[in-house]
């Protein structure tokens, strides 16, 4: 129990900091890193949860996959004027006061509705292997909802790509 | 396992930061990878339950969101680079217009 | 069980439906891909319905490799599928003439090739899906599925007058099937369910005597007009003269089989006592059609028509067969549609070659062909003795089986049956004559090229399989026996049974609006 | 049929197949042969037929008498299923490919082939120089094939298959030379006349069965006898007859005559093997064939033997007037095959096919030899181009007197025994019938000899060019005619003593009814003997005086026969009758018929429909336009209206939008915790 | 015990800890050696004889690179992004590293056989990535960003075509267990480089390109690129890296062994031969007979050496060569040392094998061209990866669900799989069409000018 606590606590402190790093940094690069850092502290959170495929598929999808595209891009289109740019814009105290009311708001909402929820009943059995029963569980109950994410990703793909052309 | 209201608030947190990272950078490249942090903060609470409940449809579903995210992020950059070949800016507000 | 075995007639089912769903994915201007697409999926389909050849077991009682999965639960509706012998022989025929017409327009084809090989494809999964379905529902949809490509092929690649064909036979065999819907409806409401497979099996017949006119009704317009049956034929001279070589083949080979095979599996099982009461009317008609079929044809001057009107009076000998209600009437009746298949198909891809090579199907431009073209005459001459109903050939066992089956009945039937086989040779034979022999007078003609490859390819092999059914006809008939049996015992159970002399030979003819039979031809006691 | 069967009687399948296999070859590969090649498969793939053939007879004859029966069953071709017989006994159709060879069928067989090798070899040299040698060759051998399968076959059904193949092969011959529009034309006729008859021999095989059962000639007999069916049954009548009827088209009899001289189109050596030798002697032998069925029923027999006359002396008539060598042929072979019939009908049915056999020898080598003639003629039919020939072909003009002699009926040679075995049967059971073939024979020693003298002797009348040319045709044409000249003088002689009859007795007499040749009382051999001979002599007489010592006599006879002679030499217009009966009624019922379909059921039937429909969508489109479609873009209308004020918000500005959602999202939160704080 | 720690706690935690410890301390040195190695073949392949001098036949040559490499000035550029410039070589190092965990050099020599070990292994080798792309971008160099930015991309390429080669390696081991993939190919008693024998030419070639080796090294490319995002690099940082590239190198070699050439299964493991009767098998004896054999050698070796010094140190390699032989002789009488032991032997021979295959592609085949590169990979290995792993399934349908020998199905599945092959590479063969963007539509600033 102890070194599950540490681990959350490590990776939730990783997690949350990074993020706050990642929204205030002015280079885009160092956002990204601090990105990465944040989502690979998510999937040790995965991990902690004894979601091993989850964890896999966040560090290869996430980190190895769609973190790549995003440096890549920041390289591509990386000025020098950003640089020098105005960080935030001109909604930004608003918004960020706004956000933060938001997020109080759902603090209270959870607090109050406590009792509906029952969080504490977490059963302490192990899982069984993960990755087989996620696979039994995709391609069974959820078969439908996987070609269709299939067909969105193709969708996608196609999409990036005729957007990212030249010329059509 | 640890209480599910701690996952909730880190989520929440995260959430958050994301929601200000999205209302108020003007980079729209991180405006899109906070976009990802507020996926990923509903990942959390999706796999906490699916441990609450010891099924793994909750997994499931985060792996659909990833499916997503990953779908967004390439339309998304594709957009961006784009964009860029026409004006070269990155910046939100710049964007305001539906044609050039 | 294995998995093959109730997964293999969807998987014959939707073959050419995956195909067409891939060439979505090709891009247009790649005409050549689409060929090899086209064909290679016709060629697959074929393959997997291979396995049925040996899979198939002879003689069960019941349908086979049935696969039954909820669709429309509200109304009972099921995705059924199951075969049994004639639906067999039909899936079969199908899948062969479906990948010989893709392939016989390779080189036909040169506008829109995409739209038009994804259209066969459809058109396939069309056909097939009616003659697997055992819901009432499901068949309804495939029947209506297989119109729209059809029309689109007669449409967009028939000749001239394609659009006044079109809509005519999208028109005439939209009413006639929805009518069939209603009757559908009727049986839904009155047992409660669209499953086939019950209704048939049932031990005596679901329906009472009086509903049962009323449904043998509804859905005889909807075959009728399938088949077609006499007064209900004229769009098939129009589709079929304007449809290119493969619509045709097609709609003479599977789609008008789709008529036959509506009665042989719902007129006459499911309505008996109506099917013995309306009897006299439909040999009436099918002897008209045959007789009346043939005479039309001595006048046309289209080669297409031509053989479109012959598909009259070929189908005429299919529908007397199977209402002269004997199992050799029966079972000949199925042969003759596999044959007509066989035959007819081949004379439309001869006619394709001579369309590709001239751009006319006018006989006054040919003449003389032999010379030029002396493959193509020999294999021109088969076909043409094929659907003659020449013995050692296709056309000889179906003919003679039906006739003999309805000679059983009345002698006269078979006698006004005999008539079209003349008349048969006759005009087949005068179309040879003016097309192929004489000098060659018109200067197009002389320096036409041979069969080529693919031309041999697909006539060859249905000349082989005309051979093959002349020759050793012997597997159809174990097939068909069951499943004529069955159809036999719905309407007649003492059948198989002896029963006291009739001697319907020495008998005063009784009367008979049937068949005109005061004037009976019987040739040697007039001499 | 257990029993272990000698080798050629085990193999007797084969020897159909021989031929099909070299008509095969030349299908596929024949236009890469060369002409000695093609003609070497097509002779060889005979001449093995003849050696197995000669085999099986010979094995046939070593069997014991009264057992010369083997049945070969190969395996089950058309299994249809149940059927209710006339009785009402269910039983099933079942028709095999299954071969039979009886003594019947050993002679046919011997025939079929015999000749069938001879004219092979004979056509090598006659078809040297045209075009399609190979073709030819391979018809010729389907034709063999076809001949041989409707002689061995074990039931009607694939009997009828020979039937047919034999009338396909027929039509592809008779128009080889298919640019010529008659010869394509007499194809097509002769075809379609036999599908004619052939309709007819359907329905008898469809009545067979449903009266006896049974299609197989073994078990055709006891099923005739477990039936118990009288003699004179009216079914058994309307079988006959049907089956006659069918003959009448293969056999060339009255009605069904009229393609036979059209049929003359095709190359000369068919005309020698199918419409003289083999494929019209079909009907003969399918009568004998099924001659159980025939001597039950009087009357049909008296049919037959009637339209066996009545052919007969109605051919020859005809032949007696024409010019062309192998119309007078033609005709010729009609009023023989009308013999045959004549024979057949008067139940000597053994009479019939001894003449078959003889006549095939001898009217196979008239034609042999006119093909001869035209061939030294170039291509020359008309006798009155003709004359004096003798000395320039002389094997030719040896051998076709030897055949002329035997057609005449003069003894010792062949002609004579056939031919007055069956006038003898005729006399027997009415001397009207033997008048009738006696006055017949006369008339065919005298075309005969007419013909001979015309084309041999006298004053010649070739054209000039055509008289340098004129030459004896190459050996493998003249060794045929001489084989066939020695067969046709020695061919009868196997007749003398019965012993032919004999050899044919278990097929014609085990099941016939005995009854007939009991009504009729012995006739006067030797006296009707004298008699034909002497009319043949005097017929010969008549020639010679007509057509050598007094040539003007003949055009004197043509002048005042006037109107008789023209109807003649219009061989009667029965093909003019045909015409306008038949033919062009049933092209005028098809073109009414097709205006029928098109102006009445598709005009104004479907087209009407379209129009009605039409007219009433007319209508419903206006209302549609104004009322119904005006109500929706009324609403459209005030929609845009009221869009405008909410179209100011919307200034492009992304972020914003999320902070609208943002405090959307507070919103309905605060909604949320006022619920469940403050009202609780 | 103290700490409340158990023995089994020990063998859960304690002993893959000491693996882990193992391996970090080995590793440089067998990427040396590997380094020499290299050199070595080089030389010879090339007529050469290559390090001689330091140490007999050059046997301590990578010992005296590393401590120049050591000993060597650390620079960092001036307009560098230091935190970038420093953090990359240690996430590259430390993600070539890290793939060890799940790498099972033996069946019992693993420091963690995940579940999802495959998977584990694919996820932290897509993270190597960022150590070249941050230390190329962090250089602040035109070089560097270039060759930084054609690494990423060559690595996400080819890392789309391996995965699938992968993966129908999984369809036919049924577990992403490395272990459980190593038994399922005993179970099977055939390596899966004879079923699937197009997924193993895949990854072959994409692990090739994964590790930026030649001739697919491109982001390195010295006649292009200087020496790419290693340009600022230097010292420490860079051997960092280059030990990196040699940690990778074994990683998918190891990879390869396990999935497709049995792991650490003997060759002919289904062989067992008997001699003498003697208790263990004939096969078993190789190791200890290679090692002597190699012993011998380096005797034969060292008595031609000159100097003393080096005669010595060669005899000392004879030692270590007879000590190894020793050991797996000995081996052979303990029942549970002995699949240990062989196993890693085995398991290390193979690795040695394929990384042979790495050095002989490098000396023999020309650098590709960037375009050419991404048409490789996107249009044939990708393709083919597609077809293969869909004719896979379907092998292994027809062998599970229709009964078919698994042989039959797997030649016919590879036999279409073939025949798209040569498809594919006539339809390679045709020239493809290249836009070309007009002058004015480049990017107007920044290095991103990569196509």
């Amino acid at each position: 129990m102890m070194l599950d606590s540490i681990l959350f606590y490590f990776f939730a402190a990783l997690a949350v900091g990074s993020a706050i790093l990642m929204v205030t940094r002015r280079n885009a690069v160092h956002s990204a890193v601090f990105l990465i850092s944040t989502l690979l502290a998510i999937a040790g959170i995965f991990l902690q949860l004894q979601a091993e495929f989850l964890f896999v598929v966040q560090i290869i999808l996430y980190v190895g996959g769609i973190m790549v595209l995003f440096v890549f891009v920041i390289m591509l289109v990386n000025l020098d004027v950003a640089v020098r740019q105005m960080k935030f814009n001109r909604q930004s105290w608003v918004a960020g006061l706004l956000a933060l009311v938001l997020g109080g708001l759902a603090v209270v909402v959870y607090r109050s509705g406590g009792g509906a929820f029952n969080l504490m009943g977490a059963p302490a059995t192990t899982m069984p292997p993960n990755a087989e029963q996620v696979g039994t569980v995709l391609f069974q109950k959820y078969f439908l909802p996987f070609e269709i994410a299939s067909i969105l990703l193709l969708v996608a793909m196609i999409g990036a790509v005729v957007m990212a052309k030249r010329k059509i | 396992m640890l209480p599910v209201s701690h996952y909730i608030y880190l989520s929440l947190a995260l959430f958050i930061i994301g929601v200000i990272g999205v209302l108020t950078r003007r980079n729209v490249i991180i405006i899109l990878m906070s976009i990802e942090l507020i996926l990923n903060a509903v990942n959390i609470n999706l796999m906490a339950f699916s441990r609450m409940w010891g099924s793994v449809d909750g997994q499931i579903f985060a792996i659909f969101i990833i499916t997503d995210a990953a779908a967004e992020a390439a339309v998304g950059l594709g957009i961006i680079i784009a964009f860029f070949r026409n004006r070269p800016t990155v910046l939100a507000d710049e964007m305001d217009l539906l044609k050039w | 069980m294995l998995f093959s075995d109730s997964h293999i007639l969807s998987t014959i089912l939707f073959t050419p439906l995956v195909g067409a769903i891939l060439m979505l994915f090709i891009p247009r201007t790649n005409a050549n891909a689409h060929r090899l697409m086209g064909n290679l999926f016709g060629l697959l389909g074929l393959a997997v319905s291979l396995p049925l050849l040996w899979r198939f077991k002879f003689g069960a009682p019941d349908f086979q490799f049935q696969q039954r999965l909820d669709w429309i639960p509200s109304i009972n509706a099921h995705y059924f599928l199951g075969i049994d012998g004639i639906s067999f022989l039909m899936v079969m025929l199908t899948t062969v003439l479906g990948a010989i017409a893709i392939l016989s327009s390779w080189s036909a084809i040169h506008k829109r090739e995409k739209e038009y090989y994804i259209l066969l494809l459809l058109l396939q999964t069309g056909m097939l899906g009616v003659f697997m379905s055992l819901d009432f529902v499901l068949f309804y949809v495939f029947w209506e599925v297989m119109l729209v490509p059809m029309y689109f092929l007669i449409g967009v690649w028939g000749s001239e007058r394609r659009l006044y064909a079109a809509i005519k036979f999208f028109l005439y065999t939209l009413a006639g099937s929805v009518v069939m819907l209603l009757a559908i409806l009727m049986i839904y409401f009155k047992v409660n369910t669209f499953d086939i497979r019950e209704i048939l099996m049932s031990p005596h017949a679901m329906f009472a005597r009086d509903l049962q006119n009323w449904l043998f009704w509804g859905f005889f317009f909807a075959f009728a007009i399938k088949v077609p049956m006499f007064p209900f034929h004229t769009w098939l001279p129009d589709a079929h003269t304007e449809a290119p070589t493969a619509g045709s083949v097609i709609l003479a080979g599977v789609l008008l089989k789709m008529g036959t095979y509506g009665f042989l599996r719902f007129s006459v099982p499911m309505f008996p006592d109506a099917t013995m009461k309306f009897r006299w009317i439909m040999i009436t008609l099918s002897l008209i059609g045959i007789i009346y079929g043939a005479l039309v044809c001595m006048m046309q001057k289209d080669m297409k028509k031509l053989i479109a009107y012959s598909s009259v009076s070929h189908m005429g000998f299919c529908t007397l067969g199977i209402f002269a209600l004997t199992p050799l009437g029966l079972s000949g009746s199925i042969i003759q549609q596999v044959n007509h298949g066989i035959s007819t198909g081949a004379l439309f891809l001869i006619v394709g070659v001579l369309y590709e090579r001239r751009h006319t199907r006018l006989i006054s431009e040919f003449g003389g062909l032999a010379t030029p073209m002396p493959n193509f005459a020999a294999v021109y001459l088969i076909v043409t003795l094929s659907s003659l109903g020449m013995p050692l050939l296709n056309g000889f066992i179906g003919e003679f089986t039906i006739l003999r089956g309805a000679f059983e009945v009345r002698w006269q039937w078979a006698a006004w049956g005999v008539i079209g086989v003349v008349l048969g040779a006759a005009y087949l034979l005068w179309l040879y004559q003016r097309v192929m022999f004489g000098n060659v007078t018109n200067p197009a003609n002389e320096q036409l090229p041979d069969l080529n490859w693919r031309e041999w390819t697909t006539i060859g092999t249905l000349i082989l399989f005309a051979f093959w059914i002349g020759i050793y006809p012997k597997p159809l008939f174990d097939v068909l026996d069951k499943p004529v049996q069955q159809i036999v015992m719905r309407y007649d159970p003492s059948y198989y049974a002896p029963r006291n002399a009739t001697l319907p030979l020495l008998d005063a003819a009784p009367a008979m609006a049937s068949a005109p039979a005061a004037a009976t031809p019987a040739p040697p006691e007039t001499k | 049929m257990n029993a272990v069967l000698p080798f050629f009687l085990d193999h007797i399948w084969l020897i159909p197949m021989f031929p099909l296999a070299g008509a095969a070859l030349m299908f596929f590969i024949g236009r890469r042969l060369s002409n000695a090649a093609a003609s070497a498969i097509c002779v060889g793939s005979v001449g093995v037929s003849f050696v197995f053939a000669l085999g099986a007879f010979f094995q046939l004859l070593g069997m014991p008498e009264g057992q010369r029966v083997a049945e070969k069953i190969l395996f089950e071709w058309v299994p249809a299923g149940p059927y209710h017989m006339t009785s009402g006994s269910v039983t099933s159709f079942v028709a095999d490919w299954g071969f039979l060879l009886d003594p019947l069928s050993a002679v046919m067989i011997l025939v079929v082939t015999g000749v069938g090798l001879l004219i092979h070899i004979y056509s090598t040299g006659y078809m040297a120089n045209e075009g399609g040698f190979y073709r030819f060759f391979g018809y010729l051998n389907l034709f063999m094939f076809s001949m041989l399968m409707l002689v061995l076959a074990n039931n009607l059904l694939l009997l009828f298959v020979g039937w047919e193949g034999v009338g396909t092969c027929s039509y592809l011959l008779i128009g080889f030379w298919f640019k010529k529009k008659a010869a394509s034309d007499a194809g097509k006729k002769a075809f379609i006349v036999n599908r004619v008859g052939d309709a007819g021999f359907l329905l008898g095989i469809f009545l067979t069965s449903a009266l006896l059962g049974t299609i197989r000639f073994t078990e055709i007999g006891p099923a005739l006898v477990t039936a118990h069916i009288a003699i004179g049954a009216p079914l058994i009548t309307a079988i006959a007859l049907l089956f006659f009827w069918g003959a009448t088209g293969k056999s060339a009899q009255i009605p069904l005559y009229v393609w036979l001289p059209d049929a003359m189109e095709g190359p000369t050596p068919v005309s020698a093997l199918i419409h003289a030798a083999t494929m019209v002697t079909a009907g003969v032998y399918m009568v004998t064939r099924s001659n159980a069925i025939f001597q039950l029923s009087p009357l049909a027999m008296s049919v037959v033997a009637i339209v066996g006359a009545a052919t007969a002396i109605f051919a020859a008539s005809i032949g007696v007037v024409q010019n062309d060598i192998k119309k007078v042929l033609a005709y010729s072979t009609i009023s023989q095959l009308g013999y045959m019939f004549l024979g057949c009908g008067v139940g000597a049915f053994t009479a019939g096919i001894f003449h078959l056999m003889t006549h095939a020898f001898f009217k196979g080598l008239l034609f042999l030899a006119a093909g001869s003639v035209i061939h030294a003629m170039s291509g020359e039919q008309d006798m009155t181009k003709m004359g004096a020939l003798a000395k320039k072909i002389p094997t030719t003009y040896r051998t076709m007197l030897v055949a002329t002699l035997a057609i005449a009926g003069i003894p010792p040679l062949a002609g004579f025994f056939s031919k007055d075995e069956i006038l003898e049967k005729a006399f027997e059971r009415s001397p009207a019938l033997w008048v009738v073939g006696w006055i017949t024979a006369g008339m065919t020693a005298f075309y005969m000899f007419r013909l001979l003298f015309m084309t041999f002797h006298g004053e010649s009348h070739v054209d000039h060019d055509v008289e340098h040319h004129i030459h004896e045709s190459p050996s493998a044409m003249t060794i045929p005619l001489t084989i066939l000249a020695v067969l046709s003088i020695i061919g009868g002689w196997i007749g003398i003593g019965g012993r032919f009859e004999k050899f044919l007795e278990p097929v014609t007499a085990s099941m016939g009814a005995p009854e007939i040749a009991a009504e009729a009382g012995k006739a006067p051999a030797l006296l009707l003997m004298a008699a034909s001979v002497l009319l043949a002599l005097g017929g010969i007489w008549l020639a010679w005086m007509l057509y050598i010592k007094r040539t003007d006599l003949a055009a004197a006879v043509r002048r005042n026969a006037g109107a008789l002679y023209d109807l003649v030499a219009h061989k009667y217009y029965i093909d003019e009758i045909y015409d306008a009966m038949f033919l062009n009624r049933s092209k005028d019922l098809g073109s009414s018929l097709g205006m029928f379909d098109a102006k009445i059921i598709d005009g104004l039937g479907v087209n009407g429909a379209a129009w009605l429909t039409r007219a009433i969508s007319l209508v419903s489109m206006w209302w549609d336009t104004w009322i119904v479609d005006g109500s929706v873009r009324l609403g459209a209308f005030l929609v845009e209206l009221a869009s405008f004020p909410i179209r100011l918000i919307q200034d492009g500005e992304m972020q914003e939008y999320m902070l609208i959602i943002v405090i959307g999202l507070i919103g309905f939160l605060g909604y949320t915790v006022y619920l469940l704080h403050w009202m609780r | 015990m103290p700490f409340g720690i158990e023995f089994d706690d020990i063998r859960q935690y304690i002993a893959p800890v000491i693996y882990a410890l193992v391996i970090v301390a080995v590793l440089p040195l067998m990427a040396g050696y590997i380094v020499l190695l290299e050199r070595k073949v080089m030389a010879h392949m090339q007529a050469r004889m290559g390090p001689m001098r330091v140490g007999p036949h050059g046997l301590l040559q990578p010992i005296a690179d590393a401590v120049k490499l050591l000993l060597k000035e650390d620079i960092t550029p001036k307009n560098a992004d230091a935190l970038m410039f420093w953090l990359a070589p240690l996430l590259s190092v430390t993600m070539a590293l890290l793939a060890y965990a799940a790498l099972p050099f033996g069946p019992a020599f693993q420091i963690a056989d995940l579940d999802v070990g495959l998977l584990f292994i694919l996820a932290i080798s897509s993270l190597g990535i960022y150590g070249i792309v941050l230390g190329g971008w962090a250089s602040n160099s035109h070089y560097s960003l270039l060759g930084a930015l054609r690494s990423a991309a060559q690595l996400v390429s080819y890392e789309t075509a391996a995965g699938l080669a992968l993966v129908s390696g999984l369809l036919l081991g049924g577990t992403l267990s490395m272990k459980g993939l190593v038994e399922a190919q005993d179970s099977q008693g055939v390596w899966f480089i004879f079923v699937a024998p197009f997924s193993f030419f895949i990854y072959l070639i994409a692990s090739i390109a994964e590790t930026n080796r030649a001739p697919f090294d491109l982001p390195e490319a010295e006649s292009e690129l200087v020496a790419g995002y290693m340009t600022e690099y230097s010292g420490f940082r860079w051997s960092l890296y280059f030990l990196a590239e040699y940690a990778n190198m074994i990683v998918v070699s190891g990879i390869a062994v396990t999935l497709f050439l049995g792991g650490w299964m003997r060759p002919l493991s289904g062989v067992h031969a008997h001699i003498f009767g003697l208790p263990y098998e004939l096969l078993d004896l190789l190791p200890a007979l290679i090692f002597f054999g190699l012993a011998a050698w380096c005797t034969k070796l060292a008595l031609r050496q000159g100097e003393q010094i080096q005669k010595m140190v060669m005899f000392l390699f004879v030692g270590l060569f007879v000590v190894l032989g020793a050991a797996m002789a000995w081996s052979l009488t303990s029942t549970s040392l002995m699949p240990g032991i062989h196993g890693a032997f085995w398991f290390i021979v193979k690795v040695l094998v394929y990384l042979y295959g790495f050095l002989w592609f490098r000396f023999t085949f020309p650098r590709y061209r960037f375009d050419q590169l991404m048409k490789l990979g996107w249009q044939f290995l990708i393709p083919l990866a597609l077809v293969n792993l869909v004719m896979i399934g379907i092998g292994i349908v027809l062998a599970q669900q229709f009964l078919w020998p698994l042989s039959l199905a797997m030649i016919a599945a590879n036999v279409v799989t073939l025949i798209v092959a040569f498809w594919l590479v006539r339809q390679g063969d045709k020239p493809s069409i290249v836009v070309l963007p007009a002058e004015d539509e480049l990017p107007a600033a920044g290095p991103g000018e990569i196509r």
